[in-house]
């Protein structure tokens, strides 16, 4: 009982501070509810007694990378943004793209529902560690395509240091 | 010869013993020995020695006097050309510091300014003072492009006394508000003077007093 | 940095995309006073600089004219408030040029001690605010600890501790009290090993020599070009001072050097005002043992009525060269009296100093100009 | 409901410590302000704060006093909400991070598996209340704080991580509480395992709570107060507040990772077991003193008070000493692992918030390019270096059977020898920056 009411708290929270980023016409603004969006989203693997994610989230998108970006957002002025129209006549494409999507959604949870909902509930407190079963799989289990994404990144890391530098 | 109160002393046959070996003589003031209080003669003394020669020869009349005044030795160029007379002092003379531009208002005066430039020279260990008369509205020649410190200094002359500075790069007051009137360091303006208008628009008082 | 530098202006460029103008001051902690410095700043760089002073204009100029000549000499105190017995000093060097009289050996060699007592206080509490505004909190304190033992000595000799007016023209104010050279002794002696001390807290510093070597670089001929004089001067490895070049009060009479940086950074600015410091700590030990015997107020009249003329007289004051000139008319009161103030033509290259630099930097620059605003606006 | 039932409730001591670090931290972070004057004081040749309460004593209530009843300004052009919101972020982030902090065995409000990153990472989230706060303030002071800030804080939670990383593969677990009953398996402190990794993670963590030398983002003579310029009151009291908790968190990680946490000196070893009178000792001499500066006190309520300081003092003492010599198995030597396990955590973060004061008042200020050179080109590589000596050193020990002293004694050397280098480096580069300079200059 608890556990569905604190999932739904998360979920609204999460779901209405999703829509006030872009409706928000202050980008300062609209990094907050993001910020609170992401914030919401961990407390929901929290829940699910996922700690691992619910911090990783927590460092990565709200302690990294938002931080990065409220850092471009000072840096950069953007006073400019408060007087644009922000939704211009090519709404309805945007709605379009939407309904598909969230047709597309709904339908896989349609078809999936039956093995959903078999899936018997995870006892909570039998789990492992669950950092420990993380990086078995990574270091284990998909140790290959985990290196290979690394290297990608490294790759795209020093890309995006060499395009920034004018002069090494 | 207009020239305040240097007027009434007569002219004197030129200083011989020091003026001449050293050009310029700011000779030791205190000197070791303290000595008998025989003080040499206070007060201008016309000046002739190699420097003025110098001088002279470059620039004929425009070297309107020489003297010396408490051995400190004092030439007034012509206002038209005190520029050049500054370029060679720095260039040829080695007066390479600036150490003071000021001005002295004698209200009395045809030209009522004299603009005063101290000047010392590090090779010589010496002083020289040039000065030059300007009448009020007169443009002076800016010396900013020879020393540049008179950046600063030819604002206050200008803000205390009104003196314009041609070819200066940036002038306006130094010390007082930009909107200031009047220009305190003049004779005429008394020391109970103020702007009054500017004191209580911006500082929302009645008067300083 | 391909803009012609004009000291003190700023050219009436359009700022930049990235151009931020950052006000600093008046009332910021770090300019020492009512300066107020507008910064145009490329990022964190400093492009350009212009000096808005005059906030504590008092007209002293002006005062100077409708006093008689010993009226006046009080109101030079409040020049430079931190040295005020060398403002004196020079002043009535000044007057006694005018009037062609000159103090008694006496005078001159206890003037001498109580100026470079005054250089002294000047420096520590240089040393303190600069170390301050760098971040150093705590050699402040240790500065004013010796500089309040140089306040008491002036306190016991005239019973005022900052504007001292302790010298009068044509000699001393009074008579130099008894423990006078116990205590100047009993101070120098002391003051050795404390100089020691701060050195030790920040000349070998990682951080303080990071913070001020390659700063506010100023080459000799820069210097002279914007006139700078005293400590400025010399570190930029000019080695002038009015002390041994044009000697006044009793300076001809005692060994002293003078030292030289060779950068004409903040770091040798302030290595040569630490040796300085030592120096005049030398000067007052053998000034002490000399002291002659005999009058302290050389022949001058009640009233002060010098022939007509001008004169120019200056002095190695703490700062840089404190120069008088005084034009007189005759009367009692000045015709006019000039001051030519060390701190406003030092800071006149504060613009020179800063370009290129950080606003970090801009703060040492500043701190490193050892200007008092009393004397920048007078 | 019996007294049993309520004391075996699993929520009881996380609510209890919970409830204590909302409602004491201010005053404890009060406390470590007057402290930190008081040591400043001492080191500045004065006295510090002595007028309110006995020896200054009652300062920090003053203090918060007056904050709370200043007037409240929010500048003209600021984003209210954000303005007003800021603060609270940072405190909540600071507070948060401490709730995985094992203050003793049993003073724990959760025994997270992921404790550490917790700590780490919702510490992180201060850094939005600085950011938003300078950005609110609309003054240019407050943003160029506020980026530093920013910059300063990202570049040196890497160096940080690293430390923590390698403490965290001698341990081998995440969990705080397990981390410390590692070290107290192992028999020794981490910080002897990997003291280039402690170094790191020290000087890391003073310019992580924005601390002398490394306090950019409010260098007073430079940026005013940076982030703060425009606070006032008691939104300003906040942001010092969340200041010294992020002081207190990062002194906890420290002390947990690198010093043996709650554990006494020396845990395992009876012959050392006269330590454990040692709080009870210090105390009652604090207790002494003030009873001994009582009748020196000027007016009769600060000798009142002073009593009261010394009597507390006591009493603490006493709750030291009885578990100490009580019978082993009583209940009163039951509660020995906590309250002296308390006493040794805060001795502990004491000691390293010392350092942090004596640093502060010790050295100038860096500049932030300079800052930023040190925490890129010399922390971080020396703390990748002393990751990877650890690991280095670990699989000696556990794969090839060295004896642990060789190996752990053998890749520190190789990691100080690094760091040398780079310091010679870094010397190097200094000196050729202001060489060309100056030829810059001479052009």
């Amino acid at each position: 009982m608890l556990d569905l009411v604190i999932f739904y708290f998360f979920a609204a929270l999460a779901v209405v501070s999703a829509v006030l980023v872009v409706t928000r016409r202050n980008v300062v603004h609209s990094a907050i509810f993001l910020a609170t969006a992401l914030l919401a989203t961990a407390g929901i693997f929290l829940s699910l007694r996922a700690e691992f994610l619910f911090i990783v989230q927590i460092i990565l998108y709200t302690g990294g990378i938002l931080v990065l970006y409220v850092f471009v957002i000072m840096l950069v002025n953007l006073d400019v943004a408060l007087h644009q129209v922000q939704f211009n006549r090519r709404w309805y494409v945007a709605l379009l793209l939407t309904v598909l999507l969230g047709a597309q959604a709904f339908a896989a949870i349609l078809v999936s529902r039956q093995s959903l909902y078999t899936l018997p509930p995870a006892p909570a407190q039998a789990l492992e560690p669950n950092t420990e079963l993380v990086a078995w799989g990574l270091f284990h289990t998909y140790v290959l395509p985990f290196e290979i994404a690394s290297v990608l990144l490294l790759v795209a890391m020093i890309g995006g240091v060499v395009m920034a530098k004018k002069r090494i | 010869m207009t020239n305040g109160p240097e007027e009434k002393q007569p002219p004197v046959p030129p200083q011989a013993a020091e003026g001449a070996a050293t050009p310029v003589v700011p000779p030791k003031p205190a000197a070791a020995p303290p000595k008998p209080p025989a003080p040499p003669k206070e007060g201008p003394v016309a000046l002739d020695n190699e420097l003025v020669k110098r001088y002279r020869a470059r620039f004929g009349e425009a070297l309107r006097e020489a003297w010396t005044d408490r051995k400190q030795a004092i030439l007034v160029v012509s206002l038209d050309h005190l520029l050049e007379a500054a370029q060679f002092t720095r260039d040829d003379e080695q007066f390479d510091l600036l150490t003071d531009l000021t001005a002295v208002d004698w209200p009395k005066r045809e030209k009522r300014f004299d603009l005063v430039l101290n000047l010392y020279s590090f090779s010589k260990n010496g002083r020289l003072r040039i000065k030059a008369q300007v009448g009020e509205g007169e443009p002076a020649p800016s010396v900013t492009g020879i020393w540049p410190t008179a950046d600063w200094l030819e604002r206050e002359v200008y803000d205390m006394f009104g003196i314009v500075f041609s070819g200066h790069p940036n002038l306006k007051r130094l010390l007082l508000p930009e909107e200031w009137e009047g220009f305190p360091l003049r004779k005429d303006y008394d020391i109970l003077q103020q702007d009054d208008a500017w004191v209580r628009e911006n500082l929302g008082i009645e008067s300083g007093q | 940095m391909g803009t012609t530098r004009i000291p003190g202006g700023v050219e009436t460029t359009v700022l930049g995309a990235d151009e931020i103008i950052l006000n600093m001051g008046p009332q910021h902690p770090s300019t020492h006073g009512v300066l107020r410095v507008k910064l145009r700043l490329d990022g964190e760089k400093v492009a350009g600089s212009e000096c808005v002073i005059g906030y504590l204009h008092r007209g002293v100029e002006k005062i100077a004219e409708h006093r008689n000549y010993q009226q006046f000499a009080p109101y030079v105190d409040r020049m430079d408030y931190i040295a005020a017995v060398s403002n004196g000093l020079g002043y009535c060097e000044a007057v006694e040029k005018l009037l062609g009289v000159e103090a008694p050996p006496r005078a001159r060699v206890i003037r001498t001690i109580l100026t470079e007592l005054g250089r002294i206080a000047s420096h520590l509490f240089w040393l303190g605010t600069h170390a301050l505004d760098i971040g150093a909190l705590t050699p402040l304190f240790y500065c004013l600890r010796e500089r309040e033992e140089i306040l008491k000595i002036y306190e016991n000799y005239c019973g005022a501790r900052l504007t001292t007016h302790a010298f009068r023209v044509g000699g001393l104010q009074y008579e130099a009290y008894d423990e006078f050279e116990k205590d100047v002794e009993r101070f120098c002696k002391e003051f050795d090993r404390r100089v020691n001390e701060y050195e030790a807290l920040l000349t070998e510093n990682r951080i303080w020599v990071g913070r001020t070597k390659g700063i506010g670089i100023l080459s000799a001929h820069d210097a002279i070009a914007m006139g700078v004089t005293g400590p400025v001067l010399r570190a930029s490895g000019v080695q002038w001072d009015l002390r041994k070049a044009i000697p006044y009060a009793a300076y001809d009479q005692f060994e002293f050097s003078i030292p030289t940086g060779k950068n004409g950074d903040t770091y040798d600015r302030y290595l040569v005002r630490m040796e300085e410091m030592r120096q005049s700590r030398n000067i007052c030990l053998q000034a002490i043992e000399k002291i002659p015997t005999g009058p302290i107020l050389g022949k001058v009249g009640k009233v002060l009525k010098p022939p007509p003329g001008e004169v120019y007289h200056s002095i190695e004051a703490p700062k840089g060269e404190l120069g008088y000139y005084i034009v007189s008319d005759g009367t009692t009161q000045p015709y006019r009296v000039r001051i030519r103030p060390p701190s406003l033509i030092n800071l006149e290259a504060l613009d020179q100093m800063v370009r290129g630099h950080l606003v970090a930097d801009v703060v040492a620059i500043i701190g490193t100009l050892d200007i008092v605003l009393g004397e920048v606006d007078r | 409901m019996d007294l049993n039932a309520i004391l075996q409730w699993p929520h009881l001591v996380p609510l209890i410590c919970a409830l204590a670090i909302v409602l004491v931290l201010p005053l404890v972070a009060g406390y470590i302000v007057l402290v930190e004057r008081k040591v400043m004081a001492d080191m500045q040749v004065r006295l510090g704060p002595m007028r309110v309460g006995p020896h200054g004593l009652l300062q920090p209530i003053a203090d918060a006093l007056k904050l709370l009843l200043k007037e409240d300004i929010i500048p003209e052009n600021a984003d209210r909400y954000i303005f007003w919101l800021a603060p609270l972020i940072s405190v909540t982030a600071a507070m948060l991070a401490l709730s995985t902090v094992p203050i003793g065995p049993v003073f724990l409000i959760a025994d997270l598996n992921i404790g550490l990153l917790f700590i780490l990472g919702v510490g992180a989230l201060g850094i939005f209340g600085i950011v938003l706060g300078g950005w609110a303030s609309n003054s240019h002071y407050s943003l160029l704080g506020a980026l530093r800030s920013a910059a300063q804080l990202v570049s040196y939670e890497t160096s940080a991580g690293m430390a923590v990383v390698g403490a965290l593969l001698l341990a081998g677990t995440l969990s705080t509480k397990a981390i410390v009953e590692r070290q107290a398996q192992d028999g020794v402190w981490f910080i002897f395992a990997a003291p280039v990794g402690f170094f790191v993670y020290l000087v890391a963590s003073i310019a992580e709570t924005n601390r002398a030398p490394f306090d950019m983002p409010e260098a007073e003579s430079e940026l005013v107060a940076g982030y703060m310029t425009e606070y006032s009151g008691f939104r300003w009291a906040l942001y010092f507040l969340a200041e010294y908790t992020n002081m207190i968190v990062v002194a906890s990680i420290a002390t947990t990772l690198f010093l043996g946490g709650y554990l006494r000196p020396f845990a395992g070893t009876p012959l050392f077991d006269f330590l454990d009178y040692l709080p009870a000792l210090l105390l009652l001499l604090v207790a002494g003193y003030c009873f001994y500066r009582v009748p020196k006190q000027p007016v009769g309520v600060q000798k009142g008070f002073m009593a009261v300081v010394g009597l507390l003092c006591g009493g603490m003492a006493l709750l030291l000493a009885l578990p100490a010599a009580a019978p082993a198995g009583s209940l009163l030597a039951g509660a020995k692992p906590g309250l002296h396990g308390a006493f040794w955590f805060v001795a502990k973060v004491g000691a390293y918030l010392y350092v942090f004061m004596w640093l502060r008042f010790t050295f100038p200020r860096y500049r932030f390019d300079q800052l930023m050179r040190l925490g890129w080109q010399f922390l971080l590589p020396v703390g990748m270096v002393n990751l990877a000596g650890i690991a280095v050193a670990l699989a000696l020990h556990r794969g090839l059977g060295w004896g642990v002293v060789p190996s752990f004694a053998l890749t520190t050397a190789l990691t100080v020898a690094v760091a040398a280098y780079l310091v010679w480096i870094g010397e190097k580069q200094e000196v050729r920056k202001i060489g060309e300079e100056e030829t810059a200059g001479n052009a």
